[in-house]
């Protein structure tokens, strides 16, 4: 049972890290990048260490994406067009 | 052309060295003397339930502090390199469930930040995800309404002051129980095993490892996001 | 009683399924939102109520309604801002719906500025 | 008989993610994949759930806790941005 979602969720993590690389929007990468974190956070608390799968949660997929984002929104001021 | 095949060979060459780690993988059913020694140790001498946190906090104690260091090494050099400026360029209003929904969540989600620092020997989290929680209710806020203004004097305050007693406590080890035992958590009784008021000073020094993080990380979302 | 809460439990989770089958089946951001807000927030509360029903000795009850408190707080939220941000970044409703209540607003508003 | 059928949801849960995934990847705008991911967000909370039962240990339930209160604030970060809020 746990194999299996770990496959499962490891396929799609590859898939989504994929995506944020090889994807010329930066909006598209950064919430790929959020989808890498939550996913991993559930694969961590499989793997029975919950300490890292809470860090992973609060600081990957919350703190990470929100700094991506306020990041992007610094170099872009002014530039209305996507 | 020949970029991709070299790129194409060296992701193979990556492969053929890791192959060894997929085919010999196999699941550790012991631990080993370092670790068996922490997890004893932890729960005979220290009554802290959690051992992950028994070895942040205790064994590893000074590259703890050494973390903190470094976080606010970051958030300095975060506060000098972006000042704010003036923007001519108005930013759109939230809407109206956003503004009474963060207010409302900014209370759950700093009353979970403190729930998950002070009961970091018991349960998994500690410190350093408790300021990130605290750190994202500010954020809530910064999120609903772009013209917040943070008091800096309060941030700077509650930092220096926790980091300043996070040193002290470690002093206290030193002085109270001798030469070696620099942040060493026996200095407060240690209680019942699974018990809030346990583990010594574990839940103090986590809690104010917390404080320093939140509001650190507080200091560099307000620079990087306030307008 | 366990058998009980694996059926609510497996009721939950064919909700969530259908929640993700209407993400990616509906035509537009707005049809779609719909479906992935409401079907997913009643398919995770019977998922957990399921569990915490089969398993009620496990002493996780108070636990397992805070998270479900959580997320009947913040799943609107969310999907709110999400669907007027799609309104003002200008994502064009799809051909075959009706009716546009914030674009009646917008003009109705601009009307009585000028 | 009762195990079998968690395992069975756990299951069906599980495609929810790949199909919200699917989303993801062909999704024309930005407000879809932000779409796909609160869906994938939710049935993670579940899925966070699912693995504390099948673990059998309640302080997995600490991560779903944090989960369900952090994850919205991404999504809600990427429509200020979309709205040009922030």
């Amino acid at each position: 049972m746990i194999s299996i979602i770990i496959t499962v969720l490891g396929v799609v993590m590859i898939l989504a890290a994929f995506l944020a690389i090889r994807t010329k929007n930066l909006l598209a990468a950064i919430i790929s990048a959020g989808v890498i974190s939550l996913l991993a956070s559930v694969i961590y608390l499989m793997l029975a260490a919950p300490d890292v799968a809470m860090t992973e949660a609060a600081i990957g997929s919350g703190l990470t994406t929100i700094i991506f984002i306020f990041t992007l929104k610094k170099i872009r001021k002014g530039d209305l067009n996507d | 052309m020949i970029k991709r095949i070299f790129i194409l060979l060296a992701i193979l060459g990556l492969i053929l060295m890791f192959l060894p780690f997929l085919r010999d993988f196999e699941f550790h059913q012991e631990l080993g003397e370092l670790s068996s020694q922490y997890v004893e140790g932890s729960v005979n001498d220290l009554n802290s339930q959690n051992v992950v946190t028994a070895v942040i906090v205790t064994y590893r104690g000074l590259d703890t502090l050494g973390e903190v260091t470094v976080l606010f090494l970051a958030t300095a050099g975060v506060g000098f390199l972006l000042r704010k400026k003036k923007t001519s360029l108005k930013s759109r209003g939230s809407s109206e469930l956003l503004q009474t929904g963060s207010q409302f969540l900014f209370v759950l989600i700093i009353l979970t930040g403190i729930y998950i620092f002070t009961h970091g020997h018991l349960t998994p989290g500690g410190g350093f995800q408790g300021g990130v929680l605290i750190t994202t209710a500010f954020l809530l806020l910064i999120l609903a309404d772009t013209n917040l203004k943070f008091n800096h004097k309060i941030l700077l305050f509650v930092e220096s002051i926790s980091g300043a007693f996070y040193v002290i406590i470690g002093l206290f080890g030193v002085l109270l129980i001798g030469m070696n035992s620099f942040l060493d958590p026996a200095i407060l009784p240690l209680g019942n095993f699974g018990k809030l008021l346990s583990a010594g000073a574990i839940p103090l020094i986590y809690s104010l490892i917390g404080l320093k993080v939140g509001s650190e990380l507080t200091t560099i979302i307000d620079k990087m996001g306030g307008e | 009683m366990e058998l009980f809460g694996a059926i609510v439990t497996l009721a939950g989770s064919i909700l969530l399924f259908l929640g993700a089958l209407g993400i990616l089946r509906m035509p537009d951001v707005y049809n779609r939102m719909q479906a992935g807000t409401k079907a997913t927030t009643l398919g995770s509360i019977l998922f957990l109520a399921g569990i915490s029903i089969g398993h009620y000795e496990c002493g996780c009850f108070g636990k397992m309604v805070i998270i479900i408190l959580f997320v009947i707080f913040t799943n609107p939220i969310s999907s709110n801002t999400l669907a007027r941000a799609a309104h003002f970044a200008g994502i064009k409703l799809t051909s075959r719906s009706v009716k546009d209540d914030l674009a009646d607003d917008d003009l109705e508003k601009k009307g009585e500025e000028k | 008989m009762a195990d079998l059928i968690y395992n069975i949801a756990a299951i069906i849960a599980l495609a929810g993610i790949v199909l919200s995934f699917v989303r993801l990847i062909l999704g024309p705008t930005a407000a879809d994949r932000a779409v796909a991911l609160d869906g994938m967000t939710i049935i993670a909370i579940s899925l966070i759930v699912f693995i504390a039962y099948y673990s059998n240990r309640v302080i997995y339930l600490d991560v779903a806790i944090v989960y369900g209160l952090i994850s919205f604030v991404g999504i809600v970060a990427v429509a200020r941005y979309l709205e040009r809020g922030i």
